[in-house]
């Protein structure tokens, strides 16, 4: 019975994520003595949502074999934020055309990351990052980082929440179930899956091996256009720099949740718990009051250490 | 006569609305000097990341391309002091601003951080006689102007023992880390009177207080212009008070004239210091006016006002 | 048939080589100033340290890992140089010694846990990170003059930088390449399974690829304060994805433990010159972020076009 | 043979279990010096973990293992099994493929190093490969990565044969024919016996028992991990062994029955042109046909096959193919299975967009599908959920086989597909391939066995990547494919 159980959590990876951001929540209150529990579980919640939308767009490419990796996320949101806002142009009457607008820029991103990918054979980790700043300096030349109020609509759904649960959060975990059945069921999560495992293999076996490639690039960059509207929306407008932290941020998520780094093997319930517990860990180690470079050190070494307990891939044969 | 000298601007971080400002209030400036035939070129160079080693092989290139000044805001005040001296030997002026550097052969356009940072305790000394608890938002961990305005802000608070700071977080001087880290740390602090930033993190501040539901505190702004435009709004609704500092973007031109009059063969002193740039209750509504939609409040500064500064110095 | 094959095979070695004479040949018709012992030295003296971080992500790459603490461990040794090294250069000494002991024991978790060495390597670079600004909160500290005298060393007739790249990529060619215990380290790449079949163990390939990471990165830090004469803890940070991109122009590959030392050490020095030629190039500064990216894919593309009109 | 010569090796009892699985339940195996021992069995039947075992790769549960009369179980390992001179090419190829031959030669020898060591690797594998198979055209700077399988297995065949500092008493090779035509294997057989006549011993384990029986000197027969026969080699026949396998044998006779079909009777649905292909000869496929691609190994029919499958799935010049194609790889390792899956999801991999229901998978029919293959095509495992790399090498191939049979593909690429499949379900698979090709399926089919060759409608004999040889059924002899294998072409 007790062997089973072991069994069973060594095959759900992703549990260890959320043990880690209960455990950093419970050490956060009982030094809080309980003040806020309540209060730092919503703000968790909403600033996980970008994370995890990213995130997923990450795992996805991730999935898609060793080598592929996104590192255009951060641009692409600050380009998708900036675009979405300047067309909207704070009127509500324009929201629609603004979010159509940057998640075009987001398909357009992605199609290129592609594209450099297949056709001039650049492995994924330089083409992204040399899309990347591509994608930069338009945002720059669009817009210089002037700062751009969102519509009151977008500002209002992105800051709202009923009960103390935001509206983005229940959006986000409903889309998560979505692309959580669409990764462990639909023929497009499958062949992904085979893709990442043996390329070679998964095109003998008739899967359009690029076709789903491309897909998940653009897939990947329009998460990242609907991460940049989002965020937007709620701090009050784009910013330049404001995907930088999501550049590791969404590998780690990724990573942290159990999805093979050597592709294969997607994990969408182990984004939310490692997007929470990495907001958690962030929040107990200010809340202790410890120095920057203390928090740092600490933050490092509780990540190797939850990694470390949920264990690694076992080898089969 | 400096008409065909060449300055370049040697910039190491481009991806915030400051340094935009920064490089836009440069090249107005800079292209009428070279319209009105003051200097050959005035061309400004930026790296992608505020990154030492990238800034310093930029120099270096400077170096080569045979520029007469190099206006550098740099990365880190000491780790560029090699390739800073190797320009010096080349007979090249440096002049560092805003990020400074303190190899010796170099000018500096420096602003006093820390006592822009205690500057920030001083103001809520006088209006908030009774003191209270304070939120300190940081830049960016190990770097140097974090470091200033933090230990100007420590030693305001040293002093005035009515204030007493209970919970600092690193917003890395990104709205949304700032965000983030505030609405984190918010719900376990006893109630904050005030929020001491070191620039462009009071609007996201003032959100996650929202968000949190909690009273907003005074909340000590960066000068730009979504944060005037807030504290305008809060000032027509409740008499809202609080003031606004920062560095103006436009301290680049500054350095440009200094540039220019040293390689005019003028006397101008290793040292400088410019003012920072204050908005307060008073001037809120005029600042706002002159300061562009979605930017940072700003001044441009002329040749006179350079000698001004030059002769303020001696 | 197989001349053709030899030749494409040839092709490919040569091809970090190719990239970079292209370059520097754009560089002097761009600013023939350049040409120069003065010219180059300048130009290259910066991608010493970033040629060491890129052997350091060799190493680790090799044996199908990938470390993204590479750039924050450089800023640390930085740190632990300029701190103590002038003045207990023994304490000094010990710390850098401390610090490859801990690569070593980063080596053997990955490999014992079975980790992805992604996830280690990157709360590493917290680690390293936090202990730097822990050391030195702000920048300063000062390189040892030793040091500073060996990376401004003026050799008549070459640039030092180049003699620098040459020995490195000398050594570890021949370290990794040639030597016998090189195969074994290399094969742990290739088929860690045939290799441990074979009675070694993988354990100890792990834990010395790792080991000679940490140590190339500590040189990487040392030429580094060496240049900048100060220490910072953010100094090295883009390292990680420069050196990560270095393996790669070099004709490195992610898994499967096909790298090349001279190819990393040529592919690092590429990615220094394009920076230098863009600056060359003076184009609008919102551009010039941009232009990095624009340069990288063009050397890239110029790969493949290469390697694919050859294999026709 | 009469005299038990002096035994190198002896394992008593020894045990091993997988979870559920019991992969050995307690095998005794000697082997004596001089010795060709000949292993057999079906699929699963264990052969390759009590090898695993005898090569210190895998520890058992119980048992003792006993080398010149000396028992090591205790703290046994690759390292104590190399230093007894006992050594294993494992079924699933070890080589490193980022390092050359000689470099790969260097990973097994730990003498050899320091200076010249390289030098000193090259000839040592060169010597080797050129006394087994002369001409065989791998130089030692070859990275392995770039030779063909085929080349991989003689590499790593002629490594284990190579001497330095320790002893070499005992080889074990895994199925070393699995990939090599027959005249190579022939080559490699005869390179066995020359060894055994030194004093070597071998234990070779096949599916092919026409080798077994002709260079063993004693057959073990295992089954269901025990040892179930163990005689002379002599004192076997192909029927008496496979009888001792425990498969019935009924089918022999049943293939010369086929009905000779008239070639234009059925619509053309494939027609491809090498590339290489200097005159009009053409590969041409009607629906129903079952078409052999012949020749050595090597010589362009894999190639051929890939060009039809892409022609199938994208466009291709110089290939017309009507109908959905499915590819049944022989190479499993490296294009056939998807190691993190189930075997279940590797059989139903190339038939999801059937399974399909309001756009998601239906697991049930999923698992109805993995469940009927099992029956039919004898995949042991107790369970279809179990992960595939849990299969024997065999029943790997097997579910590789499963995917594409059981797929809505009207024409199926079949390369060299039987590789370390076991007797009695080949000759099942046989009656599947014909009972498929009469209801219209079209097979293409490279085999590396001259036997596979007699269910083939037609064949073409392929040298250096073109086509020499259009052979009809009718026409085919033995002879003759070997004739043209063998002819430089016009
Ligand atoms: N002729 C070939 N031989 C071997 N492998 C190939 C061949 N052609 C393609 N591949 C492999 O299969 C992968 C997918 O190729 P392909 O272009 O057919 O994908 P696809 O998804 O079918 O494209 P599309 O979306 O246009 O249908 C390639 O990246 C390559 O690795
Ligand atoms: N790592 C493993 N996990 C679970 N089961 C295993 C594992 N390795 C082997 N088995 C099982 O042990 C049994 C014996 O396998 P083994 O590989 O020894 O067979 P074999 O006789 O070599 O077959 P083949 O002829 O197909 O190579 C099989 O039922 C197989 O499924
Ligand atoms: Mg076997
Ligand atoms: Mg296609």
């Amino acid at each position: 019975m007790n062997a089973t159980m072991l069994r069973k959590l060594h095959q759900t990876p992703w549990i260890w994520s959320f043990v880690g951001a209960v455990a950093v929540w419970l050490a956060t209150i009982a030094f809080t003595e309980g003040q806020g529990a309540g209060a730092i579980v919503t703000a968790a919640l909403s600033f996980a949502c970008f994370t995890v939308i990213v995130g997923t767009g990450q795992m996805l490419v991730i999935t898609t074999g060793p080598g592929n990796v996104d590192l255009s996320i951060p641009a692409t949101i600050t380009l998708c934020g900036t675009v979405a806002m300047k067309v909207m142009n704070e009127q509500d009457s324009l929201l629609i055309l603004g979010i159509v607008a940057a998640l075009a820029a987001g398909a357009v991103v992605g199609a290129l990351n592609y594209g450099l990918i297949r056709f001039l054979r650049i492995p994924p980790i330089i083409a992204t990052l040399s899309m990347s700043f591509l994608v930069q300096s338009s945002a720059i030349a669009y817009n210089r980082g002037l700062r751009i109020k969102p519509p009151p609509a977008l500002d209002a759904f992105t800051t709202g929440d009923t009960f103390g649960v935001p509206w983005i959060a229940i959006l986000t975990v409903l889309f998560s179930v979505v692309v959580g059945i669409i990764v462990g069921r639909s023929y497009y999560g499958r062949a992904i899956s085979a893709i990442g495992q043996n390329s070679r293999a998964a095109w003998l076996a008739n899967i359009p091996v690029e076709r789903f490639r491309f897909l998940t690039y653009v897939a990947s960059a329009m998460l990242s256009a609907i991460c940049g509207i989002l965020l937007a929306g709620f701090s009050g407008g784009p910013a330049l720099d404001m995907g930088s932290e999501y550049l590791l941020g969404s590998i780690a998520v990724v990573v942290i949740g159990g999805t093979s780094v050597a592709g294969g093997r997607a994990s969408v319930p182990g984004i939310w718990g490692a997007a929470l517990f990495m907001f958690l860990l962030v929040t107990m180690l200010n809340t202790f009051g410890a120095s920057a470079g203390i928090r740092l050190v600490a933050t490092g070494l509780i990540i190797i250490a939850v990694i470390a307990i949920a264990g690694g891939e076992r080898e089969s044969r | 006569d400096t008409k065909d000298k060449k300055i370049a601007l040697s910039n190491n971080y481009a991806g915030n609305s400051w340094r935009q400002a920064m490089l836009k209030s440069w090249d107005k400036v800079t292209k009428q000097a070279v319209a009105d035939g003051v200097v050959a070129a005035a061309d400004p160079f930026t790296t992608s990341e505020n990154q030492v080693t990238e800034q310093a092989a930029q120099i270096q290139n400077l170096i080569l391309q045979g520029y007469n000044a190099i206006v550098v805001n740099a990365a880190s005040p000491d780790a560029l002091n090699g390739v800073i001296k190797q320009a010096c030997d080349a007979g090249i002026v440096v002049v560092s601003f805003d990020g400074i550097v303190t190899e010796p052969c170099a000018w500096r356009v420096a602003v006093d951080f820390k006592a822009m940072g205690k500057s920030e305790i001083e103001y809520l000394k006088e209006n908030m006689k009774d003191g209270g608890n304070l939120l300190e938002i940081r830049g960016l961990a190990g770097v140097s102007v974090d470091d200033a305005i933090h230990s100007g802000i420590e030693e305001g608070v040293k002093e005035n023992s009515q204030f007493k700071i209970v919970g600092s977080v690193h917003g890395d001087w990104a709205q949304d880390v700032a965000q983030k880290a505030v609405a984190g740390i918010l719900p376990s602090l006893p109630e904050v009177k005030a929020v001491v930033t070191q620039g462009g993190d009071g609007y996201g501040a003032a959100q996650a207080f929202k968000a949190a539901g909690r009273p907003t505190p005074l909340i000590i702004m960066g000068n730009r212009e979504d944060e005037l435009k807030w504290w305008k709004e809060q000032k027509d609704a409740n008499g809202y008070r609080t003031m606004s500092v920062s560095i103006a973007p436009g301290v680049s031109t500054l350095a440009f004239w200094v540039a220019q009059m040293i390689l005019d063969g003028q006397q101008v002193p290793k040292d400088l210091t410019v003012p920072f740039l204050r908005i307060d209750q008073d001037n809120l509504e005029k600042s706002l006016e002159t300061t562009e939609k979605g930017g940072v409040a700003n001044t441009e500064y002329s040749l006179e006002d350079a000698k001004k500064v030059v002769a303020g110095a001696k | 048939m197989t001349a053709l094959l030899l030749n494409r095979d040839l092709l490919r070695r040569a091809l970090p080589a190719i990239t970079l004479a292209v370059l520097l040949v754009a560089i002097f018709i761009k600013q023939p100033l350049a040409m120069s012992q003065f010219g180059l030295t300048l130009m290259l003296q910066y991608a010493v340290p970033i040629a060491l971080a890129t052997l350091a992500q060799m190493f680790v790459i090799a044996v199908n890992d990938l470390d993204l603490s590479i750039g924050s461990f450089v800023g640390l040794t930085t740190c632990i140089a300029g701190l103590y090294l002038p003045t207990e250069p023994l304490l000094g000494a010990l710390l850098l010694l401390l610090c490859i002991a801990a690569y070593v024991a980063m080596g053997a978790l990955i490999h014992l846990r079975n980790l992805p060495s992604i996830v280690v390597t990157l709360g590493m670079s917290f680690v390293w990170l936090g202990i730097a600004v822990l050391l030195l909160p702000t920048p300063g500290g000062k390189a040892p003059e030793w040091l500073h005298g060996l990376m401004n060393l003026k050799v008549p007739g070459v640039p030092f930088p180049i003699i620098a790249a040459i020995v490195i990529a000398a050594v570890v060619q021949i370290g990794l390449m040639h030597s016998s215990y090189g195969v074994v380290l290399r094969g742990t790449g290739g088929n860690p399974k045939a290799v441990a079949r074979a009675g070694w163990s993988l354990l100890k390939t792990k834990m010395v690829m790792f080991g000679l990471a940490g140590s190339f990165g500590v040189l990487s830090g040392l030429s580094l304060i060496g240049l900048t004469s100060a220490a910072d803890a953010h100094i090295a940070d883009r390292y990680t994805l420069y050196s990560i991109a270095g393996v790669i122009l070099g004709g490195g590959e992610f898994i499967g433990g096909r790298v090349s030392p001279v190819g990393a050490v040529l592919g690092a020095i590429t990615l220094a010159l394009a920076a230098s030629f863009l600056i060359f190039l003076r184009i609008s500064p919102d551009w010039q972020i941009g232009a990095q990216g624009a340069i990288l894919i063009i050397v890239l593309a110029l790969r493949a076009a290469i390697t694919r009109g050859s294999a026709r | 043979m009469g005299t038990q010569p002096e035994q190198i090796v002896s394992l008593k009892g020894v045990a091993k279990s997988f979870g559920a699985v019991r992969a050995l339940a307690g095998v005794d195996l000697a082997v004596g010096a001089g010795e060709c021992l000949g292993l057999v069995g079906h699929n699963g039947a264990g052969k390759s973990t009590l090898m695993n075992v005898l090569a210190g790769t895998l520890a058992p549960d119980s048992g003792a293992i006993e080398i010149h009369g000396k028992d090591l179980a205790a703290g046994y390992s690759v390292t104590v099994a190399h230093r007894n001179g006992i050594r294993c090419v494992f079924q699933e190829l070890s080589l490193c493929p980022n390092l050359t031959v000689a470099e790969n030669t260097r990973i097994l020898h730990p003498a050899l190093k320091g200076f010249g060591w390289k030098q000193r690797a090259g000839r040592l594998i060169k010597e080797k490969l050129d006394e087994i198979l002369p001409g065989h055209g791998i130089s030692p700077g070859d990275t392995v990565g770039d030779l063909s399988l085929g080349q991989r297995q003689m590499v790593e065949i002629a490594r284990a044969f190579t001497v330095t500092d320790d002893p070499l008493h005992l080889v074990i090779l895994d199925e070393p024919t699995s990939s090599l035509d027959a005249s190579t294997a022939q080559q490699l057989l005869e390179f066995v016996r020359r060894e055994v006549a030194r004093g070597r011993s071998v234990i070779l384990i096949s599916h092919l028992l026409g080798e077994i029986l002709r260079y063993s000197d004693r057959v073990v027969v295992m089954k269901d991990g025990k040892v179930v026969a163990e005689r002379p080699a002599d004192r076997f026949d192909r029927d008496s062994l496979v009888g001792a396998m425990g498969t019935v044998v009924e089918h022999h006779a049943a293939v010369q029955a086929t009905a000779v079909r008239e070639r234009s009777g059925t619509p053309v649905v494939v027609r491809a042109k090498s590339a290489l292909q200097t005159d009009d000869q053409a590969l041409v496929a009607h629906r129903g046909e079952i078409i052999g691609l012949a020749g050595l190994a090597g010589h362009g029919q894999t190639r051929m096959l890939l060009q039809v499958f892409a022609g199938a799935v994208g466009r291709m010049h110089g290939v017309d193919v009507q109908g959905p194609v499915a590819f049944i790889a022989g190479d499993r390792q490296t294009e056939g299975i998807f190691p993190l899956w189930s075997i279940a999801r590797n059989v139903t991999v190339r038939s999801l967009p059937r399974m399909l229901r309001h756009q998601l998978v239906d697991s049930r029919r999923e698992a109805e599908m993995a469940e009927s293959w099992k029956q039919r095509i004898k995949i042991r495992t107790p369970d279809m959920d179990n992960n595939i790399l849990s299969l024997s090498g065999g029943n790997q191939q097997k579910a590789v086989f499963a995917r594409a049979l059981g797929s809505d593909a009207e024409i199926v690429l079949m390369d060299d597909p039987m590789r370390g499949v076991d007797v009695g379900t080949k000759l099942e698979v046989y009656d599947i391939l014909r009972a498929e090709a009469a209801a219209g399926r079209t097979f293409l089919w490279y085999t590396t066995e001259m036997d596979e060759l007699n269910y083939c409608d037609h064949i073409y004999v392929f040298r250096n990547g073109r086509i020499v040889a259009d052979v009809s059924r009718e026409e085919m002899t033995e002879q003759k494919i070997l004739q043209s294998s063998f002819k430089e072409s016009a």
